[in-house]
Formats: C-alpha cells, sequence, structure tokens
C-alpha cells in the first residue's frame, strides 16, 4: 500500500537495468540448437528405397516423388523427389515413417529466399550408366495420369452408383424422381449408354442433363410409337 | 574556468558590440542577437532529441534485459538519425475524410508550443534567451497550450481513436494543470519571485527539494501526467487506443509529434531542475553544464518510471489529481504560507 | 440534461491487443461501455473439417496449433481422445512424461498470460520478464521434440523419442528458479498499487454467471467454483498427484491473475512429484501402423487445457480417418462472457478484461 | 511611426482577422479554433501594454483551458456535419445590423468622452505586485465574493453531474 509495490517494482527494473543482458546478437551470435532441433528438411537419396512411406504418411502434401525400375534387376530407383517446404509443418512424421532413415532434419534455419521456387528443394539423383525401364511410364504418373485416374475412378463409381440405386443417382441430372425412374427404364441395361452417361455426369454436368432429356424424349417416342 | 563560465554570455556581447560598431542601432543588434539565440536553441533541442530518443531506446533495452538499438554506429548512437532519415522521406499520407488544415497544422503548432517553453529557461547564469519576470507563469501557461494541438490532432484525424485520445489528454491536462500550479507556487512564495534566475539564485544555500519534498513529489506527479508519459500516457495509450491522437499520423508529421514530446519533456526536466534542485548552481563546472546535467537525470527518473509501471485508468487519474493532489497541494500551500508568514 | 451520441468503435480485428483476430464491437458513452459483440471467425482454419481428410495420425500436428501457447496440452487431448477410441493404454512412463509436458505448456501457458496483461495494461517490461523466463520451457520443448512453439512430441500411444539427457537437469534447474522468477513477477505487477487498482473489481463474473455460460478453466477457479478436471474427473495418471486448486472469491481481474499465478507454482508442484515417481521402460505402446477404430464408436474426452475444459469428440466410420471430430474448445465458450463482464466497465477495463479471459483465437476460431 | 505602433497594428490586425474567422467560418471547430487565435492575439496587445501578469493569464486561462474546454464541448456535441456547423443567420441580419450599430456608437462616445492622460515612462515594474495588494487590499471583498461564487458553481456543477449519474 501507498506505493511500497510500486517502488518495489521500481527496484526491480533499477536492479536488471546493471544486469546481463539476454538478447543474442543473432549473426554475429549463433542460437545453441539442440541435436533434435527441426530445421530444414532433408533426403538423403541414396537411402531411399522409394516406398512412398513418407509421403502417405505427410499430413500436409509435401513430399513427392517420381519412380522407375531398373531394367535389369527391376529394383526401383529414384527419379525425383521433390520437398515443397512451405506446406512443412515439422511434425516429423514422415522421417518416423521411414524405414531407412533416409529423410533427416538439418539444423539450417536460415531460409530466406528471393524467388518462390527456391522454397522447393528437388533432388535429381544421377542416374547415368543404368538403363532404366518404363522411366516413361514412371513419369507419365504425374498431373496427366492422376487426373485420368481419377476421372476414371470417378467413372465407375458412378457407374455402380447408377446401377444400384438409378432413382437416387440419375435424380441429379433430372428434374423430379419420377422422370429419374423412366430415364433409368429406359436405360435399363445398355452398359455403352450408361458409362456415356456416368462420364458425362462426372466431367460435365450440364451437358449431362441435356443428353439425359434427349435419353427421355427418345425413350418417350418409342413409348408412343410402341 | 572564469572564461569557461562566462563563455557564451561573453560571446553574445561580442557579438552585439560587433554588431553596433558595424553601424547598427543597439535594438537592431539586440533583435539580431535574438534570432541568433533562437536558432541556437532550434539547432541545440534537434541535437539533444537525438540523444534522447537514442537514450530513452537504450535504457528500455536495459530494463527489458536487452541491449536497445546496437547496430548503427558505436552502441547504435546514429539509430535515432537513421529513423529521421527514413520518416523524412516516407510517403506522406493524409487520409481522405480529415480536416485537412487541422489535421496538417496540429503538429506543428505543439512544436512550436514546445520550442516556445525554452525561451526563459535559463541555461546558465544570466543566459536565458529572455530573462521574463514571470517565467514560471509563462512556462506554464504556454505549456498548456499544448493541449489544442493534442485536440486539433484528434479532431482532424476524423478518427475514434483520435478522438478519444484528444478527449483523454484534455481531461487529464486540465486536471493536471492546478496541481502543478499549486506545487510550483509553494516553491514561487519561498523563492518571492516568479523569475526563474531569481528562484535559482535563492537555492545558492539549500535545493528547493529538501524545503518543499511535499510539493516536488505533488509537482513530479503533475509533470508526468502533462508530458503524457507513462504511466499516464493516456493520450497515446497503445493497447487501448491504438495510437490514440496519433493514430491517423505518420510520415514526418508523426515524427513532429514526438520530437515536440521530447522536446516538452526536456524543457520540463529543465524546469524541475530549476525549480527544485538549484538549476545552473554546482560546483566545479560551468554553470551551463549544470543545467543539462541535471535535467538528464530527472529525465532518466521519468523513463524508469515509464518502463516500470502500468498504466493507471482513466477515472483513478482523474479522482488522484481531484481527490488527492489538490487537496494535498493546497495543505502545502497553506503550510508553507504559515511557515513563511511566522519566520518573518 | 446533455445528451451525448454514443460512439461505436472497433475492438480489433487489428488492435495491439485483441490477442489475434479478435473483433469486439464496442458501443462507447465516453469512455463507459454501454454495450459489446464479439465477432469471431478472423483465423478461422477449418480444422475440425481438416481432421476428416487426415488419418488419425496425420491430425496429430493440427492440434498444437489450435492452442499454440501451451503446445502440448491440446495434443494430449487428442492423442488421449484417440487412445480411448482404440481402447489403448500407455507404458507407464509415456503417462509420466505426457504429465511433465503437459504441465510445463502450462506454465508457459500462464506465464505468457502474465506477460501480456502485462503489456495490455502498458507495464511493458514485465512481458519481457516473463518471455525470458517461457524461454526456457521452449529450450526444454524444443531438447525434446526439436520444435519450441508448436512442437509435436506426442505420438498415438505415446512418444517415439525418449526425453533427452539434457532435459533432466533443465527441467530441475527451471523449477529451482520458478519461485524467483514468480517473486519478480508478484514484486514488478502484483504488489503495484497502479495494476490492483486496476485489476480489482473490474470485469466480475460471478459463480453463476461463470456456470451459466460454461465457462471453464482459471476463469472458473477466479471465480470461486473450485473445478478442475484433473480432480473432477482424472484422465491419464493426475489421480496419482497431489495438488490443490487454487480460486479465487471474487472472480474479478485480480482474481484470475492471481489464480494462474498459483497455478504455476501447482503446475510446479506435478511436475516434481512425477519426475520423482517416474520410472524407467517403455515409451509407447503397441499401436497398429494404420489407425482404424471400430465402425460407428464414438469417444469424447476433455482435459483440463491452461484455458479451460478441453473436449474432443471424435466419430469414427471404420475408416483410417475420422468421420466427425469436434473440439470444444474453453477460449470460444470463456470469450462468451466477455460482453457481461464488461458492461458498464471502462474501454481501459475491456483490455483487461480481454487479457485476463485469455483467449487463444487460433482455438477460439478452429 | 514608431516600430511600436506596427507592432501593435499588427497584433490589432491579427485579433480582427481571428475574430472575423469565429464569425465566418462555416466549420464550428475552425470558428473555436480561431477563438484561440483571438485570445492570444489579445494577450499580445496587453504584453504590448507591459501588463504582461494579465496577458499570461489570459493565456492560460482563456487559450489553454477556457477554449479548450469549448472545443470540447462542440466536438462532444455536435451532430454528424461539421462543414456547415455554424451557418450565418441571415433572417437576423438587420437586427444585428442595428445592435452592433448601436454598440459600437456607445463604444465610440465612451471613447470620446475619456480624457486619456499620458503618462511618459510611466513603466509598470512589478505588475504582479500591486495586483495582489489590490486583490488582497482595496478589492478583498469584491475578490472573496467572487471566489464564493465561483465556489458555488462548481458545487453546482458536480450535484448537476452526479444527478444525472444517479438516476
Amino acid at each position: 500500500m501507498w506505493g511500497s509495490g510500486i517502488l518495489k517494482g521500481l527496484g526491480i527494473t533499477f536492479k536488471h537495468l546493471w544486469e546481463r543482458k539476454i538478447t543474442e546478437q543473432y549473426p554475429e551470435e549463433r542460437p545453441k540448437l539442440y541435436p533434435r532441433f527441426r530445421g530444414r528438411l532433408m533426403l538423403n537419396p541414396e537411402k531411399c528405397i522409394v516406398c512412398g512411406m513418407c509421403v502417405k504418411s505427410c499430413p500436409n502434401n509435401v513430399l513427392s516423388f517420381t519412380e522407375a525400375r531398373l531394367k535389369e534387376s527391376k529394383k526401383k530407383v529414384l527419379t525425383s523427389y521433390t520437398i515443397d517446404h512451405q506446406y512443412c509443418m515439422f511434425c516429423n512424421l514422415c522421417v518416423e515413417a521411414c524405414p531407412t532413415n533416409g529423410l533427416y532434419f538439418s539444423h539450417d534455419f536460415e531460409w530466406a529466399a528471393f524467388k518462390r521456387e527456391d522454397i522447393k528443394t528437388v533432388y535429381e539423383p544421377d542416374l547415368t550408366g543404368l538403363e532404366l525401364l518404363a522411366l516413361e511410364e514412371g513419369e507419365k504418373k504425374s498431373a496427366e495420369k492422376e487426373a485420368e485416374d481419377k476421372l476414371l475412378k470417378g467413372v465407375n463409381a458412378m457407374i455402380a452408383a447408377i446401377k444400384k440405386n438409378p432413382a437416387r443417382a440419375l435424380s441429379k441430372v433430372v428434374e423430379s424422381e419420377e422422370e429419374a425412374l423412366k430415364l433409368s427404364e429406359i436405360l435399363g441395361d445398355d452398359e455403352s449408354k450408361i458409362k456415356k452417361l456416368a462420364e458425362l455426369m462426372v466431367s460435365d454436368k450440364e451437358k449431362a442433363a441435356k443428353v439425359a432429356k434427349a435419353f427421355l424424349i427418345k425413350g418417350q417416342k418409342k413409348e408412343q410409337e410402341g | 574556468m572564469k572564461g569557461a563560465e562566462t563563455f557564451f554570455v561573453d560571446l553574445a556581447r561580442a557579438i552585439v558590440n560587433g554588431l553596433e560598431n558595424m553601424g547598427m542601432s543597439a535594438l537592431g543588434a539586440e533583435i539580431i542577437l535574438l534570432i541568433i539565440k533562437f536558432a541556437c536553441i532550434a539547432g541545440i533541442v534537434t541535437v539533444n532529441i537525438i540523444i534522447l530518443i537514442w537514450l530513452e531506446r537504450k535504457i528500455s533495452g536495459f530494463i527489458q534485459l536487452r541491449l536497445g538499438p546496437n547496430r548503427l554506429g558505436p552502441w547504435g548512437v546514429f539509430q535515432t538519425i537513421a529513423d529521421a532519415i527514413k520518416l523524412l522521406t516516407k510517403e506522406d499520407i493524409i487520409p481522405s475524410q480529415t480536416d485537412k488544415i487541422i489535421f496538417r497544422t496540429a503538429p506543428i503548432v505543439f512544436i512550436i508550443i514546445s520550442l516556445m517553453l525554452y525561451v526563459v529557461l535559463p541555461f546558465g547564469d544570466g543566459m536565458a534567451i529572455v530573462d521574463l519576470n514571470l517565467g514560471v507563469l509563462y512556462f506554464i501557461s504556454v505549456g498548456s497550450l499544448g493541449t489544442i494541438a493534442l485536440l486539433m490532432a484528434g479532431w482532424g484525424s476524423n478518427n475514434k481513436w483520435s478522438l478519444l485520445g484528444a478527449m483523454r489528454s484534455v481531461a487529464q491536462m486540465i486536471s493536471y494543470e492546478i496541481p502543478l500550479v499549486f506545487s510550483l507556487l509553494a516553491v514561487v512564495m519561498i523563492a518571492g519571485s516568479l523569475n526563474m534566475s531569481d528562484i535559482v539564485n535563492a537555492q545558492d544555500k539549500i535545493w528547493f527539494v529538501f524545503l518543499q519534498p511535499v510539493a516536488f513529489i505533488t509537482y513530479f506527479i503533475a509533470a508526468t501526467a502533462e508530458l503524457n508519459r507513462g504511466p499516464f500516457d493516456m493520450p497515446e495509450a497503445e493497447q487501448e487506443l491504438t495510437a490514440g491522437a496519433y493514430t491517423e499520423y505518420s510520415g514526418m508529421r508523426w515524427a513532429l509529434f514526438f520530437l515536440a514530446e521530447y522536446t516538452n519533456l526536456f524543457a520540463v526536466s529543465a524546469l524541475t531542475a530549476i525549480m527544485f534542485f538549484g538549476g545552473f548552481k554546482g560546483p566545479f563546472l560551468p554553470s551551463w553544464l549544470w543545467l543539462p546535467i541535471k535535467a538528464y537525470i530527472i529525465m532518466l527518473v521519468f523513463f524508469w518510471l515509464k518502463w516500470t509501471l502500468p498504466r493507471i485508468r482513466m477515472d483513478h487519474l482523474m479522482a488522484f489529481s481531484w481527490k488527492v493532489l489538490i487537496p494535498v497541494t493546497l495543505a502545502n500551500l497553506v503550510v508553507t504560507g504559515c511557515v513563511l508568514h511566522f519566520l518573518k | 440534461m446533455l445528451e451525448t451520441d454514443f460512439i461505436t468503435i472497433n475492438v480489433g480485428p487489428q488492435h495491439p491487443s485483441t490477442h489475434g483476430g479478435l473483433h469486439a464491437e464496442t458501443v462507447l458513452d465516453g469512455e463507459h461501455i454501454v454495450d459489446l459483440k464479439v465477432h469471431l471467425g478472423y483465423v478461422h482454419r477449418s480444422v475440425e473439417k481438416i481432421a476428416e481428410s487426415r488419418t488419425y495420425t496425420q491430425f496429430i500436428p493440427y492440434n498444437s496449433r489450435l492452442d499454440y501457447l501451451a503446445t502440448h496440452l491440446p495434443t494430449m487431448g487428442y492423442c488421449q481422445a484417440v487412445e480411448k477410441l482404440l481402447g489403448i493404454s500407455l507404458p507407464e512412463r509415456a503417462e509420466y512424461i505426457r504429465v511433465i509436458m503437459a504441465e510445463l505448456s502450462r506454465i508457459a501457458s500462464h506465464m505468457l498470460f502474465i506477460g501480456s496483461l502485462a503489456i495490455d495494461i502498458g507495464a511493458t517490461t514485465g512481458l519481457i520478464y516473463c518471455f525470458r523466463d517461457r524461454e526456457r520451457i521452449m529450450d526444454m520443448f524444443e531438447m525434446t521434440s526439436g520444435q519450441r512453439l508448436i512442437s509435436s512430441y506426442m505420438r498415438i500411444g505415446g512418444f517415439n523419442e525418449d526425453l533427452p539427457e539434457e532435459f533432466y537437469p533443465a527441467v530441475k534447474s527451471f523449477l529451482d528458479d520458478l519461485p524467483y522468477m514468480l517473486d519478480e513477477y508478484n514484486n514488478l505487477l502484483t504488489g503495484n498499487e497502479i495494476l490492483q487498482a486496476r485489476l480489482k473489481n473490474t470485469g466480475i463474473l460471478s459463480a453463476e454467471d461463470a456456470i451459466a455460460y460454461g465457462v471453464s478453466g482459471p476463469n472458473l477457479r477466479a471465480s470461486g467454483v473450485a473445478y478442475d478436471i484433473r480432480k473432477a474427473e482424472p484422465y491419464g495418471i493426475y489421480d496419482r498427484f497431489a495438488f490443490d486448486i487454487p480460486v479465487g472469491q471474487k472472480g474479478d481481474n485480480m482474481d484470475r491473475f492471481v489464480v494462474r499465478i498459483r497455478e504455476i507454482e501447482e503446475s510446479a508442484r506435478i511436475i516434481r512429484q512425477a519426475l520423482k515417481d517416474m520410472p524407467e521402460g517403455e515409451i509407447k505402446a503397441k499401436v497398429p501402423r494404420v489407425i482404424k477404430p471400430e465402425k460407428g464408436k464414438e469417444v469424447y474426452h476433455r482435459i483440463e487445457s491452461s484455458k479451460g475444459e478441453l473436449g474432443f469428440y471424435i466419430v469414427s466410420d471404420g475408416g483410417e480417418k475420422p468421420y466427425r471430430l469436434h473440439v470444444r474448445a474453453p477460449s470460444f465458450i470463456n470469450l462468451g462472457v466477455l460482453p457481461l463482464i464488461s458492461r458498464g466497465g471502462k474501454l481501459q477495463d475491456l483490455i483487461a478484461n480481454i487479457a485476463t479471459l485469455d483467449p487463444v483465437l487460433g482455438e477460439a476460431d478452429r | 511611426m514608431q516600430l511600436s505602433d506596427l507592432v501593435f497594428y499588427a497584433l490589432a490586425a491579427f485579433t480582427i482577422i481571428a475574430a472575423l474567422g469565429v464569425v465566418a467560418l462555416p466549420n464550428i471547430v475552425h470558428s473555436a479554433l480561431c477563438l484561440v487565435l483571438t485570445f492570444i492575439g489579445v494577450a499580445g496587445i496587453y504584453f504590448y501594454l507591459g501588463a504582461d501578469f494579465i496577458g499570461l493569464i489570459q493565456i492560460l486561462a482563456y487559450a489553454g483551458a477556457i477554449s479548450v474546454l469549448m472545443i470540447f464541448a462542440v466536438m462532444l456535441l455536435l451532430s454528424r456535419d461539421v462543414s456547415e456547423s455554424n451557418p450565418s443567420h441571415k433572417k437576423g441580419k438587420y437586427l444585428a445590423a442595428l445592435f452592433s450599430g448601436l454598440f459600437a456608437f456607445l463604444l465610440a462616445l465612451s471613447i470620446y468622452s475619456t480624457s486619456w492622460d499620458l503618462t511618459e515612462g510611466a513603466e509598470i515594474v512589478d505588475s504582479i505586485g500591486k495586483i495582489a495588494y489590490m486583490l488582497m487590499g482595496d478589492y478583498v471583498i469584491a475578490f472573496e465574493a467572487a471566489a464564493i461564487l465561483l465556489l458555488a458553481a462548481v458545487i453546482g456543477a458536480v450535484i448537476l453531474a452526479r444527478g444525472e449519474e444517479k438516476r
């Protein structure tokens, strides 16, 4: 009371005024890093056995790689390995997942880069002298192939859905459930027609609706004729 | 030693004599001398503030176990200059909805007012620019105008934070001016003069801080509030009002405010030294060195307070002034008056 | 009489003392707060939705990003929830390490609370001293997991790496120095008359209101309700430790401040006991490589985080990713009382109120 | 014309222009700030006349405190738009002219009916001492009456403010 607390506080700051300073003078004085410090994520490409565990374990899609097989032994080899550091959370999950300890965190923490591309680290092991099999196939498993695969997967799922519960699946392209039922009747077991419609439903909804309508009209005409 | 003591006074006389010898009238020579004096003050103030800002940053750093600026020049002494250059070259942003004239003039008014405070300070024996008979009163009344500048800044910015800051500063300055004046009045009563040189000379034997400890404490608190320094930095109050009255200012206009604040700080510290610590009186060193030394020591206390204490709440601040400081200073005045009466 | 207009002023989302993207739309009458509306969502990252697209293990690092000031506490809550879902029990040593890391996180969080409260009410220097001491905890986190602020050290089923050798002397010396640190805070801040004047009798939250609003953690205990999940419903091995629940009387800002300082002492007590009793041995339970809980199983697990009751509700659909994950974030619920305790106060009280409620916006917005 | 006369005319012009600004400016905040300038100009004239104490009190009380309070009140009570907050009242302009003329006439009358005794070189050295003796001696009753009046005003203001709060 009566200012004694204030005086105590002033005493503390006065004491600290003369104490040794605790701040690190960074560029000259390097911070002390502990052995487990997680700096930049690095790969030792020689240790990589191209198992893909790291990619599966990563929560944030930091890691990606391309692979190929050796012509003789059919052994998988790494053709390139990309670490996109801007998404890295330093969670250590990939390091723990790596069976050969090929991934590790270095103690490098000075990351400043002037270009966006520099944030990525790309490893391209020297493969000269090795005869590679299906290198192209391996490479093709990039964006294009992936998109193709995805589309195929979607179409297959859609076909299955149409076969399983036509009313529900088709109601997305037509206006009412009745129409959907009718449409499913019209389609019947015609695989090619179903496939065509499913493809359109996955890739282009509007066109699918148009085609569905055309099917309906055609079916109605057939009904009237029949 | 004798030469050093009267160096500036002799210099001034030499200039006047020289001008008169060149065929100028006495009044003209005096006016030219006055202009030279003002120019000197402006220069000294600017250099002084560069040192002051550096010093405050150093002191706050040391208190907080940091080193403060330490990259530019030895111990970072050129940091303030670098900052000043940066602020000077910065774009002057004036928000579109402001009251342009008021917004632009506010910092200039503030700096002019704070520079005007220096006119009456006796920097050494016979070294006041104008040795006004009512020096103390002049200091207080000109100082009170600073509120208007803050008010102009707060209003002109057309920003609610700024307006709140301005409102706070007005309430605070008006409440703390009264205890400030009353505390100084006790000293004036003992010295029997409002002339600063006379007050200093009256402290030949004993400093007034020992005769008037209560007045000194109340004065110091009120002066901290008048300077808007922590723990009374209401108008600025970063944590509450973002930057209070200065929110919309940037670049050089913003820098002018800070220049003015530090100018005020030095002026008030010098006034404290004059009123309570014997001003320019001191052994060994020439008189014009003693005042800056004392003022700097007082300023260090201001820094120390600011970097230790939390900010007081607005209503407590007002209550403290009206319910504690004013009664105490009034009682102190009565006691001083009675004692003086019976001693005579 | 004269009537003045109310001023509507936006405290935040960009404001020096709103602890992140908190936005308080405040109606002021002069300096008095007439009304207050809290707007949230400025740092919403849809963490709960992210969880649905990550495997159980992959979601671990995201937890630290909820309450990034007490990194191990949310991670611990999540890991224990998943372990409950899987029906795994941990090796003894792992349980002890968890308690030590959790309590260290609590101390770190409370130290930051003291520092940020100090700077919010204008005592800039208090912040630096608190950070200086919190730095030692951060160093310990760096020793154990290599990361300082948001270290993902815990794993489902325990830990992957044991405590390093240099950790023990560090934590011992920290615990030895802790009383001096607290002394310093008390002398610089708690005893300070200005701080007392600002915190006492402001932002009063009565026990009834606190319970009605679902406030938990130190904020609830400051209102005089001795409720701590570590005691009320012990999780992990918390039933083995002796510690007190500090409570306040009035529920004002000062109580919330003092309760946290005393909680630091209690946490230190727990760490001391845990260090003494910690056995050697395994640090990770046997966990399948791909975690697939039973279909349709759901679990709610709650822990006492530094901010209050932190709950994780997980529903499994039998896949390797959670079907639904919900976080009961204490900061979010504690913020609900901000208008209640701020109404009628001053603008400066609002700043103190926000500081003593100690919200972490990463958690409130998720 | 002497140099000192020039100072007087400059001060007078400054004061009058500022006073015109108070009346004519459309923005009432600008008017209030002009009022501050007017007060400072008047204080300057006091200095010019050697009444330095009165001049400083003019600055301290009027420019530093009263006008600040006026600006304060204006800011708090103003409606949203300030650009036309000080409208010129054209309706009563003839009435205003009449009263102004009357006032000017009275002023002129009093000026011309006074005999202005000029005393050479009667410089006031210690104005503040003289004022003190007058206030505490000859006019002590008037002084105390004014003090009591002000005290009553302060108490009244406090009661008014408190009453508002209680309700």
